[in-house]
Protein backbone atom coordinates (compact mmCIF):
# COMPACT_ATOMS: atom_id res chain seq x y z
CA UNK A 1 0.00 0.00 0.00
CA UNK A 2 1.50 3.19 -0.81
CA UNK A 3 1.65 5.88 2.01
CA UNK A 4 0.13 9.44 0.47
CA UNK A 5 1.61 11.07 3.81
CA UNK A 6 2.49 10.54 7.45
CA UNK A 7 3.46 12.30 10.58
CA UNK A 8 4.48 11.39 13.79
CA UNK A 9 3.72 13.00 17.44
CA UNK A 10 5.49 12.76 20.33
CA UNK A 11 4.88 14.28 23.98
CA UNK A 12 5.18 14.27 27.78
CA UNK A 13 2.80 12.20 29.36
CA UNK A 14 0.65 15.58 30.79
CA UNK A 15 -2.63 15.89 31.07
CA UNK A 16 -2.47 19.11 29.06
CA UNK A 17 -0.92 17.57 26.26
CA UNK A 18 -4.81 16.02 25.09
CA UNK A 19 -6.24 18.71 23.55
CA UNK A 20 -2.78 19.50 21.63
CA UNK A 21 -2.74 15.58 20.03
CA UNK A 22 -6.03 16.02 19.09
CA UNK A 23 -5.67 19.21 17.13
CA UNK A 24 -2.68 17.94 15.89
CA UNK A 25 -3.69 14.79 14.09
CA UNK A 26 -7.05 16.79 13.10
CA UNK A 27 -4.85 19.54 11.38
CA UNK A 28 -3.15 16.34 9.77
CA UNK A 29 -6.45 14.64 8.33
CA UNK A 30 -7.75 17.78 7.55
CA UNK A 31 -5.92 17.59 3.92
CA UNK A 32 -8.22 14.66 2.83
CA UNK A 33 -10.78 16.80 3.24
CA UNK A 34 -13.19 14.88 6.03
CA UNK A 35 -16.45 15.76 7.01
CA UNK A 36 -17.15 17.79 10.47
CA UNK A 37 -18.33 14.51 11.87
CA UNK A 38 -15.66 12.51 10.35
CA UNK A 39 -13.04 15.26 11.79
CA UNK A 40 -15.20 15.17 14.88
CA UNK A 41 -14.80 11.02 15.04
CA UNK A 42 -11.27 11.00 14.74
CA UNK A 43 -10.51 13.81 17.15
CA UNK A 44 -12.63 11.71 19.85
CA UNK A 45 -11.08 8.65 19.66
CA UNK A 46 -7.03 9.91 19.76
CA UNK A 47 -8.51 11.71 22.95
CA UNK A 48 -9.61 8.85 24.18
CA UNK A 49 -6.53 6.61 23.50
CA UNK A 50 -3.97 9.35 23.95
CA UNK A 51 -5.81 10.09 27.43
CA UNK A 52 -5.61 6.34 28.43
CA UNK A 53 -1.91 6.48 27.87
CA UNK A 54 -1.65 9.20 30.25
CA UNK A 55 -4.01 8.16 33.26
CA UNK A 56 -3.57 4.04 33.13
CA UNK A 57 -0.41 3.87 31.11
CA UNK A 58 2.16 6.14 32.97
CA UNK A 59 0.00 6.72 36.16
CA UNK A 60 1.17 9.62 37.85
CA UNK A 61 4.80 8.89 36.15
CA UNK A 62 6.07 10.92 33.29
CA UNK A 63 6.82 8.90 30.19
CA UNK A 64 6.41 9.76 26.01
CA UNK A 65 3.25 9.23 24.24
CA UNK A 66 3.57 8.72 20.51
CA UNK A 67 1.20 9.30 17.99
CA UNK A 68 1.21 8.40 14.05
CA UNK A 69 -0.53 9.47 11.30
CA UNK A 70 -0.79 7.92 8.12
CA UNK A 71 -2.55 8.53 5.14
CA UNK A 72 -2.90 6.14 2.74
CA UNK A 73 -5.28 6.57 -0.06
CA UNK A 74 -8.59 7.88 1.74
CA UNK A 75 -8.04 5.49 4.91
CA UNK A 76 -6.27 6.80 7.83
CA UNK A 77 -4.46 5.10 9.89
CA UNK A 78 -3.33 6.26 13.42
CA UNK A 79 -1.43 4.65 15.91
CA UNK A 80 -1.11 5.41 19.69
CA UNK A 81 1.75 3.98 21.76
CA UNK A 82 3.25 4.05 25.06
CA UNK A 83 5.71 2.66 27.27
CA UNK A 84 3.75 2.50 30.22
CA UNK A 85 2.47 -0.29 32.93
CA UNK A 86 0.59 -2.62 29.96
CA UNK A 87 -2.39 -4.32 30.17
CA UNK A 88 -3.40 -7.77 31.42
CA UNK A 89 -6.35 -8.47 29.71
CA UNK A 90 -7.11 -6.90 26.58
CA UNK A 91 -10.54 -9.01 26.12
CA UNK A 92 -11.97 -7.49 29.91
CA UNK A 93 -10.42 -4.02 29.15
CA UNK A 94 -12.07 -3.96 25.66
CA UNK A 95 -15.70 -4.59 28.04
CA UNK A 96 -18.08 -1.51 28.10
CA UNK A 97 -17.74 0.20 31.20
CA UNK A 98 -14.85 -1.87 32.26
CA UNK A 99 -12.70 0.59 34.29
CA UNK A 100 -9.63 -0.50 36.69
CA UNK A 101 -9.73 3.84 38.06
CA UNK A 102 -13.38 3.96 38.93
CA UNK A 103 -12.29 6.24 41.45
CA UNK A 104 -11.01 8.82 39.01
CA UNK A 105 -14.68 8.05 37.39
CA UNK A 106 -13.75 6.55 34.39
CA UNK A 107 -16.51 5.63 32.47
CA UNK A 108 -14.64 2.43 31.04
CA UNK A 109 -16.37 3.68 27.70
CA UNK A 110 -13.68 4.64 26.40
CA UNK A 111 -12.57 1.56 23.96
CA UNK A 112 -15.90 1.63 23.41
CA UNK A 113 -16.15 5.32 21.74
CA UNK A 114 -12.99 4.26 19.93
CA UNK A 115 -14.20 0.83 18.31
CA UNK A 116 -17.78 3.14 17.66
CA UNK A 117 -15.95 5.90 15.94
CA UNK A 118 -13.52 4.17 13.88
CA UNK A 119 -13.68 1.28 11.41
CA UNK A 120 -10.96 -0.57 12.97
CA UNK A 121 -9.35 -0.87 16.72
CA UNK A 122 -6.50 -3.38 17.29
CA UNK A 123 -5.19 -3.27 20.40
CA UNK A 124 -1.43 -4.81 21.27
CA UNK A 125 -0.39 -4.86 25.28
CA UNK A 126 2.88 -6.37 27.06
CA UNK A 127 2.59 -5.91 31.04
CA UNK A 128 5.64 -3.27 31.98
CA UNK A 129 6.22 -2.72 28.45
CA UNK A 130 3.78 -1.03 27.15
CA UNK A 131 0.33 -0.46 24.91
CA UNK A 132 -0.20 0.16 21.49
CA UNK A 133 -3.75 1.13 19.97
CA UNK A 134 -4.04 0.92 15.82
CA UNK A 135 -6.84 2.89 14.61
CA UNK A 136 -8.14 2.71 10.86
CA UNK A 137 -10.83 4.85 9.28
CA UNK A 138 -12.14 5.44 5.73
CA UNK A 139 -12.60 9.14 4.75
CA UNK A 140 -15.60 9.71 1.98
CA UNK A 141 -15.11 13.29 2.87
CA UNK A 142 -17.68 16.10 1.57
CA UNK A 143 -16.85 15.55 -1.87
CA UNK B 1 -12.98 25.53 29.59
CA UNK B 2 -15.12 27.83 31.29
CA UNK B 3 -18.01 26.79 33.90
CA UNK B 4 -20.51 29.50 34.75
CA UNK B 5 -23.18 29.04 37.15
CA UNK B 6 -27.14 30.22 37.34
CA UNK B 7 -29.99 29.51 39.69
CA UNK B 8 -33.64 28.50 39.51
CA UNK B 9 -35.28 27.87 42.96
CA UNK B 10 -33.55 24.79 44.43
CA UNK B 11 -31.68 24.07 40.76
CA UNK B 12 -28.18 24.88 39.97
CA UNK B 13 -27.65 25.42 36.25
CA UNK B 14 -24.03 25.00 35.35
CA UNK B 15 -22.91 26.02 32.03
CA UNK B 16 -19.80 24.06 30.38
CA UNK B 17 -17.68 26.47 27.45
CA UNK B 18 -15.40 24.92 25.32
CA UNK B 19 -13.86 21.37 25.80
CA UNK B 20 -14.79 18.33 28.06
CA UNK B 21 -11.51 16.21 28.70
CA UNK B 22 -10.11 14.20 31.28
CA UNK B 23 -7.46 17.44 31.36
CA UNK B 24 -10.04 19.58 32.14
CA UNK B 25 -12.54 17.13 33.85
CA UNK B 26 -11.25 17.87 37.39
CA UNK B 27 -11.87 21.29 37.20
CA UNK B 28 -15.85 20.87 36.19
CA UNK B 29 -16.30 18.25 38.98
CA UNK B 30 -14.21 20.41 41.65
CA UNK B 31 -16.43 23.70 40.45
CA UNK B 32 -19.68 22.15 40.30
CA UNK B 33 -18.96 19.89 43.58
CA UNK B 34 -18.40 23.18 45.35
CA UNK B 35 -21.23 24.87 44.15
CA UNK B 36 -24.06 22.16 44.84
CA UNK B 37 -22.76 21.74 48.91
CA UNK B 38 -21.94 25.70 48.88
CA UNK B 39 -26.16 25.99 48.15
CA UNK B 40 -27.36 22.75 48.88
CA UNK B 41 -29.33 22.71 45.50
CA UNK B 42 -31.24 19.22 44.78
CA UNK B 43 -31.46 19.49 41.31
CA UNK B 44 -28.34 20.34 38.44
CA UNK B 45 -28.75 21.39 34.79
CA UNK B 46 -25.95 21.16 32.38
CA UNK B 47 -26.37 23.74 29.75
CA UNK B 48 -23.96 22.29 26.97
CA UNK B 49 -24.80 24.75 24.34
CA UNK B 50 -21.21 26.16 24.31
CA UNK B 51 -19.52 23.08 24.94
CA UNK B 52 -17.45 21.92 21.55
CA UNK B 53 -15.97 18.54 22.66
CA UNK B 54 -16.26 15.80 25.18
CA UNK B 55 -14.90 12.19 25.30
CA UNK B 56 -15.94 9.31 27.57
CA UNK B 57 -14.12 11.77 30.36
CA UNK B 58 -16.70 13.92 30.58
CA UNK B 59 -19.18 10.93 30.60
CA UNK B 60 -17.43 9.80 34.57
CA UNK B 61 -18.15 13.62 35.22
CA UNK B 62 -21.96 13.30 34.27
CA UNK B 63 -22.60 10.27 36.34
CA UNK B 64 -20.48 11.17 38.99
CA UNK B 65 -22.50 14.56 39.49
CA UNK B 66 -26.08 11.81 38.54
CA UNK B 67 -24.83 10.02 41.63
CA UNK B 68 -24.30 13.05 44.49
CA UNK B 69 -27.47 14.41 42.94
CA UNK B 70 -30.07 11.37 43.80
CA UNK B 71 -28.59 11.21 47.14
CA UNK B 72 -30.25 14.64 47.35
CA UNK B 73 -33.30 12.72 45.74
CA UNK B 74 -32.66 15.63 43.01
CA UNK B 75 -33.41 15.51 39.11
CA UNK B 76 -30.40 16.09 36.43
CA UNK B 77 -30.86 17.07 32.97
CA UNK B 78 -28.44 17.70 29.95
CA UNK B 79 -29.43 20.75 27.87
CA UNK B 80 -28.58 21.24 23.93
CA UNK B 81 -25.50 19.46 23.40
CA UNK B 82 -23.72 19.31 20.00
CA UNK B 83 -23.93 16.56 17.70
CA UNK B 84 -20.40 15.25 18.72
CA UNK B 85 -21.23 15.08 22.41
CA UNK B 86 -24.36 13.95 21.86
CA UNK B 87 -23.17 10.95 20.57
CA UNK B 88 -20.87 10.34 23.27
CA UNK B 89 -23.98 10.84 25.48
CA UNK B 90 -26.12 7.65 23.70
CA UNK B 91 -23.51 5.39 22.79
CA UNK B 92 -22.57 5.55 26.93
CA UNK B 93 -26.09 5.08 27.39
CA UNK B 94 -26.28 8.31 29.55
CA UNK B 95 -29.05 9.61 28.28
CA UNK B 96 -30.97 6.93 29.71
CA UNK B 97 -30.37 7.61 33.17
CA UNK B 98 -29.91 11.99 32.94
CA UNK B 99 -32.56 13.08 30.06
CA UNK B 100 -31.46 15.45 27.48
CA UNK B 101 -33.24 18.68 26.29
CA UNK B 102 -33.12 20.60 23.17
CA UNK B 103 -33.69 23.76 24.61
CA UNK B 104 -33.48 25.17 28.00
CA UNK B 105 -36.82 26.39 28.19
CA UNK B 106 -38.25 22.88 28.27
CA UNK B 107 -35.53 21.40 30.94
CA UNK B 108 -36.96 24.13 33.35
CA UNK B 109 -40.36 22.89 32.95
CA UNK B 110 -39.67 19.09 33.39
CA UNK B 111 -37.79 19.91 36.75
CA UNK C 1 16.82 24.18 33.27
CA UNK C 2 14.01 22.72 33.74
CA UNK C 3 11.52 21.35 30.88
CA UNK C 4 7.92 22.01 31.64
CA UNK C 5 6.47 20.39 28.23
CA UNK C 6 8.01 18.67 25.56
CA UNK C 7 7.05 17.60 21.82
CA UNK C 8 8.55 16.47 18.87
CA UNK C 9 6.44 16.57 15.38
CA UNK C 10 8.08 14.60 12.89
CA UNK C 11 6.36 14.47 8.76
CA UNK C 12 7.39 14.04 5.07
CA UNK C 13 8.93 16.80 3.24
CA UNK C 14 5.31 17.78 1.12
CA UNK C 15 4.81 21.37 1.02
CA UNK C 16 1.10 20.35 2.19
CA UNK C 17 2.55 19.67 5.41
CA UNK C 18 3.91 23.37 6.18
CA UNK C 19 0.24 24.38 7.35
CA UNK C 20 0.19 21.39 9.59
CA UNK C 21 3.39 21.92 11.29
CA UNK C 22 2.31 25.57 11.83
CA UNK C 23 -1.13 24.62 13.54
CA UNK C 24 0.71 21.78 15.40
CA UNK C 25 3.49 24.23 17.44
CA UNK C 26 0.82 26.75 17.82
CA UNK C 27 -1.15 24.60 19.47
CA UNK C 28 1.52 23.11 21.93
CA UNK C 29 2.57 26.94 22.27
CA UNK C 30 -1.17 28.37 23.46
CA UNK C 31 -1.02 26.15 26.52
CA UNK C 32 1.19 29.21 27.57
CA UNK C 33 -1.18 31.85 27.05
CA UNK C 34 0.78 33.69 24.23
CA UNK C 35 -0.65 36.84 22.29
CA UNK C 36 -2.30 36.83 19.22
CA UNK C 37 0.67 38.38 18.19
CA UNK C 38 3.40 36.29 19.60
CA UNK C 39 1.33 33.29 18.46
CA UNK C 40 1.61 34.57 15.22
CA UNK C 41 5.03 35.10 14.91
CA UNK C 42 5.89 31.75 16.41
CA UNK C 43 3.75 30.49 13.13
CA UNK C 44 5.50 32.80 10.77
CA UNK C 45 8.97 31.37 11.84
CA UNK C 46 8.06 27.89 12.02
CA UNK C 47 6.56 28.08 8.29
CA UNK C 48 9.83 29.67 7.34
CA UNK C 49 12.31 27.47 8.59
CA UNK C 50 9.96 23.74 7.81
CA UNK C 51 9.57 25.60 4.24
CA UNK C 52 13.52 25.71 3.87
CA UNK C 53 13.66 22.06 4.73
CA UNK C 54 11.22 21.03 2.20
CA UNK C 55 12.52 23.14 -0.82
CA UNK C 56 16.19 23.64 -0.08
CA UNK C 57 17.48 20.54 2.24
CA UNK C 58 15.49 17.87 0.28
CA UNK C 59 14.99 19.86 -2.95
CA UNK C 60 12.56 17.36 -4.52
CA UNK C 61 12.56 14.46 -2.83
CA UNK C 62 11.96 12.84 -0.05
CA UNK C 63 12.48 13.18 3.91
CA UNK C 64 11.64 13.89 7.38
CA UNK C 65 12.05 17.31 8.86
CA UNK C 66 11.55 17.13 12.65
CA UNK C 67 10.12 20.12 14.78
CA UNK C 68 11.27 19.72 18.74
CA UNK C 69 9.50 22.20 20.92
CA UNK C 70 10.14 22.91 24.75
CA UNK C 71 8.63 25.19 26.98
CA UNK C 72 11.02 25.97 29.80
CA UNK C 73 9.68 28.26 32.01
CA UNK C 74 8.07 31.58 29.97
CA UNK C 75 10.40 30.68 27.19
CA UNK C 76 9.53 28.24 24.41
CA UNK C 77 12.68 26.61 22.22
CA UNK C 78 11.90 25.23 18.61
CA UNK C 79 14.21 23.34 16.65
CA UNK C 80 13.70 22.39 12.59
CA UNK C 81 15.18 19.99 11.46
CA UNK C 82 16.34 18.03 8.26
CA UNK C 83 18.84 15.51 6.95
CA UNK C 84 19.09 17.49 3.63
CA UNK C 85 21.58 18.76 1.34
CA UNK C 86 22.85 21.20 3.86
CA UNK C 87 24.14 25.14 3.80
CA UNK C 88 27.51 25.49 2.46
CA UNK C 89 27.54 29.06 3.49
CA UNK C 90 25.63 30.20 6.49
CA UNK C 91 26.41 34.22 6.62
CA UNK C 92 26.26 34.32 3.16
CA UNK C 93 22.17 32.60 3.34
CA UNK C 94 21.17 34.25 6.72
CA UNK C 95 21.81 37.33 5.17
CA UNK C 96 18.47 39.57 4.12
CA UNK C 97 17.65 39.29 0.29
CA UNK C 98 19.90 36.39 -0.69
CA UNK C 99 18.18 33.27 -2.09
CA UNK C 100 19.78 30.24 -3.91
CA UNK C 101 17.04 29.80 -5.73
CA UNK C 102 15.60 33.35 -7.42
CA UNK C 103 13.97 30.78 -9.95
CA UNK C 104 11.18 29.81 -7.98
CA UNK C 105 10.57 33.47 -6.78
CA UNK C 106 11.96 33.02 -2.83
CA UNK C 107 12.37 36.15 -1.71
CA UNK C 108 15.45 35.22 0.20
CA UNK C 109 13.42 36.65 3.19
CA UNK C 110 13.18 33.57 5.38
CA UNK C 111 15.93 33.82 8.16
CA UNK C 112 15.55 37.66 8.53
CA UNK C 113 11.67 36.86 9.58
CA UNK C 114 12.73 34.13 11.66
CA UNK C 115 15.31 36.67 13.66
CA UNK C 116 12.96 39.52 13.04
CA UNK C 117 9.82 37.35 15.16
CA UNK C 118 12.02 35.17 17.39
CA UNK C 119 14.35 36.24 20.31
CA UNK C 120 17.26 34.06 19.25
CA UNK C 121 18.20 32.71 15.77
CA UNK C 122 21.05 29.59 15.65
CA UNK C 123 21.65 27.64 12.68
CA UNK C 124 24.06 24.67 12.42
CA UNK C 125 24.24 23.27 8.65
CA UNK C 126 26.78 20.30 7.26
CA UNK C 127 26.97 20.16 3.47
CA UNK C 128 24.97 16.39 2.71
CA UNK C 129 24.41 15.79 6.48
CA UNK C 130 21.50 18.56 6.84
CA UNK C 131 19.79 21.29 8.35
CA UNK C 132 19.32 22.51 12.56
CA UNK C 133 17.46 25.55 13.27
CA UNK C 134 17.35 26.74 16.86
CA UNK C 135 14.73 29.27 17.70
CA UNK C 136 13.84 31.06 21.27
CA UNK C 137 11.11 33.19 22.27
CA UNK C 138 10.22 34.36 25.64
CA UNK C 139 6.60 34.38 25.73
CA UNK C 140 4.91 37.64 27.75
CA UNK C 141 1.32 36.19 27.35
CA UNK C 142 -1.59 38.75 28.34
CA UNK C 143 -1.76 38.60 31.70
CA UNK D 1 -6.56 29.34 0.21
CA UNK D 2 -8.72 30.42 -2.50
CA UNK D 3 -8.69 33.32 -5.21
CA UNK D 4 -11.32 35.52 -6.91
CA UNK D 5 -11.20 38.09 -9.22
CA UNK D 6 -12.99 41.99 -9.80
CA UNK D 7 -12.26 44.17 -12.12
CA UNK D 8 -12.34 48.01 -12.88
CA UNK D 9 -11.34 49.25 -16.11
CA UNK D 10 -7.85 47.99 -16.81
CA UNK D 11 -7.41 46.76 -13.02
CA UNK D 12 -7.68 43.60 -12.07
CA UNK D 13 -8.56 42.69 -8.36
CA UNK D 14 -7.25 39.69 -6.60
CA UNK D 15 -8.91 39.30 -3.36
CA UNK D 16 -7.39 35.95 -1.62
CA UNK D 17 -8.66 34.08 0.89
CA UNK D 18 -6.98 31.50 3.39
CA UNK D 19 -3.29 31.53 3.89
CA UNK D 20 -0.18 32.51 1.69
CA UNK D 21 2.79 29.99 1.97
CA UNK D 22 5.26 28.15 -0.39
CA UNK D 23 2.24 25.04 -0.39
CA UNK D 24 -0.33 27.39 -1.67
CA UNK D 25 1.84 30.14 -3.63
CA UNK D 26 2.08 28.32 -6.72
CA UNK D 27 -1.53 28.29 -7.21
CA UNK D 28 -2.15 31.58 -6.44
CA UNK D 29 0.68 32.51 -8.95
CA UNK D 30 -0.50 30.76 -11.17
CA UNK D 31 -4.12 31.86 -11.28
CA UNK D 32 -3.14 35.88 -10.87
CA UNK D 33 -0.79 35.24 -14.03
CA UNK D 34 -3.47 33.52 -15.89
CA UNK D 35 -6.19 36.11 -15.36
CA UNK D 36 -3.78 38.94 -16.11
CA UNK D 37 -3.01 37.40 -19.41
CA UNK D 38 -5.82 36.27 -20.37
CA UNK D 39 -7.66 39.83 -20.93
CA UNK D 40 -4.53 41.87 -20.65
CA UNK D 41 -4.98 44.12 -17.35
CA UNK D 42 -2.08 46.82 -16.80
CA UNK D 43 -3.00 47.19 -12.89
CA UNK D 44 -3.42 45.11 -10.51
CA UNK D 45 -4.86 45.34 -7.14
CA UNK D 46 -3.93 42.27 -4.16
CA UNK D 47 -6.90 42.61 -1.42
CA UNK D 48 -5.45 40.68 1.84
CA UNK D 49 -8.84 41.31 3.53
CA UNK D 50 -9.18 37.78 3.72
CA UNK D 51 -5.74 36.89 3.91
CA UNK D 52 -5.33 34.99 7.53
CA UNK D 53 -1.81 34.27 7.42
CA UNK D 54 1.32 35.04 4.91
CA UNK D 55 5.31 34.28 5.55
CA UNK D 56 8.33 34.89 3.07
CA UNK D 57 7.23 32.83 0.18
CA UNK D 58 4.05 35.66 0.06
CA UNK D 59 6.90 38.25 -0.58
CA UNK D 60 7.96 36.33 -3.36
CA UNK D 61 4.67 36.01 -4.49
CA UNK D 62 4.13 40.05 -4.81
CA UNK D 63 7.75 40.82 -5.81
CA UNK D 64 7.04 38.33 -9.46
CA UNK D 65 3.56 40.01 -9.66
CA UNK D 66 5.28 43.51 -9.63
CA UNK D 67 7.91 42.53 -11.91
CA UNK D 68 4.81 41.64 -14.52
CA UNK D 69 2.99 44.79 -14.06
CA UNK D 70 5.97 47.12 -14.15
CA UNK D 71 6.76 45.52 -17.71
CA UNK D 72 3.51 46.31 -18.46
CA UNK D 73 3.74 50.35 -17.19
CA UNK D 74 1.14 49.11 -14.62
CA UNK D 75 0.45 50.33 -11.24
CA UNK D 76 0.08 47.55 -8.37
CA UNK D 77 -1.08 48.14 -4.85
CA UNK D 78 -2.09 46.10 -1.62
CA UNK D 79 -5.23 46.51 0.39
CA UNK D 80 -6.12 45.62 4.09
CA UNK D 81 -3.57 43.30 5.36
CA UNK D 82 -4.25 41.96 8.74
CA UNK D 83 -1.48 42.80 11.48
CA UNK D 84 0.61 39.73 10.75
CA UNK D 85 0.50 39.91 6.82
CA UNK D 86 1.48 44.11 7.57
CA UNK D 87 4.81 42.64 9.25
CA UNK D 88 5.85 41.09 6.80
CA UNK D 89 5.04 43.24 4.06
CA UNK D 90 7.14 46.07 6.21
CA UNK D 91 10.17 43.79 7.24
CA UNK D 92 10.54 42.79 3.84
CA UNK D 93 10.73 46.25 2.65
CA UNK D 94 8.28 45.41 -0.08
CA UNK D 95 5.77 48.44 0.96
CA UNK D 96 8.50 50.75 -0.51
CA UNK D 97 7.65 49.46 -3.47
CA UNK D 98 4.32 48.43 -3.49
CA UNK D 99 2.16 50.94 -1.55
CA UNK D 100 -0.38 49.35 1.07
CA UNK D 101 -4.06 50.59 1.34
CA UNK D 102 -6.18 50.24 4.33
CA UNK D 103 -9.03 50.54 2.43
CA UNK D 104 -10.31 49.58 -1.38
CA UNK D 105 -12.01 53.34 -1.87
CA UNK D 106 -8.79 54.49 -1.39
CA UNK D 107 -6.79 52.24 -3.46
CA UNK D 108 -9.05 52.67 -6.77
CA UNK D 109 -8.59 56.65 -6.13
CA UNK D 110 -5.25 55.65 -6.54
CA UNK D 111 -4.70 53.79 -9.69
N1 LIG E 1 -2.66 2.59 27.48
C1 LIG E 1 -3.09 1.82 28.50
N2 LIG E 1 -2.21 1.34 29.41
C2 LIG E 1 -2.63 0.56 30.44
N3 LIG E 1 -3.91 0.21 30.63
C3 LIG E 1 -4.84 0.65 29.76
C4 LIG E 1 -4.48 1.48 28.66
N4 LIG E 1 -5.62 1.75 27.95
C5 LIG E 1 -6.62 1.13 28.58
N5 LIG E 1 -6.18 0.47 29.67
C6 LIG E 1 -7.00 -0.36 30.62
O1 LIG E 1 -8.24 -0.61 29.97
C7 LIG E 1 -9.32 -0.16 30.81
C8 LIG E 1 -10.51 0.27 29.96
O2 LIG E 1 -10.18 1.41 29.18
P1 LIG E 1 -11.32 2.38 28.65
O3 LIG E 1 -12.36 1.58 27.95
O4 LIG E 1 -10.67 3.47 27.86
O5 LIG E 1 -11.98 2.98 29.96
P2 LIG E 1 -11.48 4.02 31.07
O6 LIG E 1 -10.35 4.84 30.50
O7 LIG E 1 -12.67 4.85 31.34
O8 LIG E 1 -11.03 3.22 32.24
C9 LIG E 1 -8.72 0.92 31.66
O9 LIG E 1 -9.46 1.13 32.85
C10 LIG E 1 -7.32 0.36 31.92
O10 LIG E 1 -7.33 -0.60 32.94
N1 LIG F 1 17.15 23.77 5.49
C1 LIG F 1 17.96 24.25 4.52
N2 LIG F 1 18.69 23.40 3.77
C2 LIG F 1 19.50 23.86 2.79
N3 LIG F 1 19.63 25.17 2.48
C3 LIG F 1 18.93 26.06 3.20
C4 LIG F 1 18.08 25.66 4.24
N4 LIG F 1 17.51 26.78 4.77
C5 LIG F 1 18.02 27.82 4.09
N5 LIG F 1 18.88 27.41 3.13
C6 LIG F 1 19.65 28.27 2.20
O1 LIG F 1 19.60 29.61 2.69
C7 LIG F 1 19.07 30.48 1.71
C8 LIG F 1 18.33 31.64 2.37
O2 LIG F 1 17.18 31.18 3.05
P1 LIG F 1 15.97 32.16 3.34
O3 LIG F 1 16.51 33.39 4.00
O4 LIG F 1 14.94 31.40 4.09
O5 LIG F 1 15.43 32.58 1.92
P2 LIG F 1 14.63 31.76 0.78
O6 LIG F 1 13.97 30.55 1.39
O7 LIG F 1 13.65 32.74 0.27
O8 LIG F 1 15.65 31.36 -0.26
C9 LIG F 1 18.22 29.61 0.83
O9 LIG F 1 18.03 30.16 -0.45
C10 LIG F 1 19.04 28.31 0.81
O10 LIG F 1 20.09 28.39 -0.12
Amino acid sequence: MHVNNEMKVEFLSKSSNESFARVAVAAFVSQMDPTVEELADIKTAVSEAVTNSIIHGYENTMGYVVVTCRIIGDTVEIIVEDKGKGIENIELARQPLYTSRPELERSGMGFTVMETFMDEVEVESEVNKGTRVRMIKKINGSR
Amino acid sequence: MQVSFKTRNKTLIAEIEGELDHHTSVEIKDKIDKEINRKQYKNLILDFTKLTFMDSSGVGVIIGRYKNIQKRNGKMLIVNPNPQVNRIITISGVHKIVPVFSDMQGALEEI
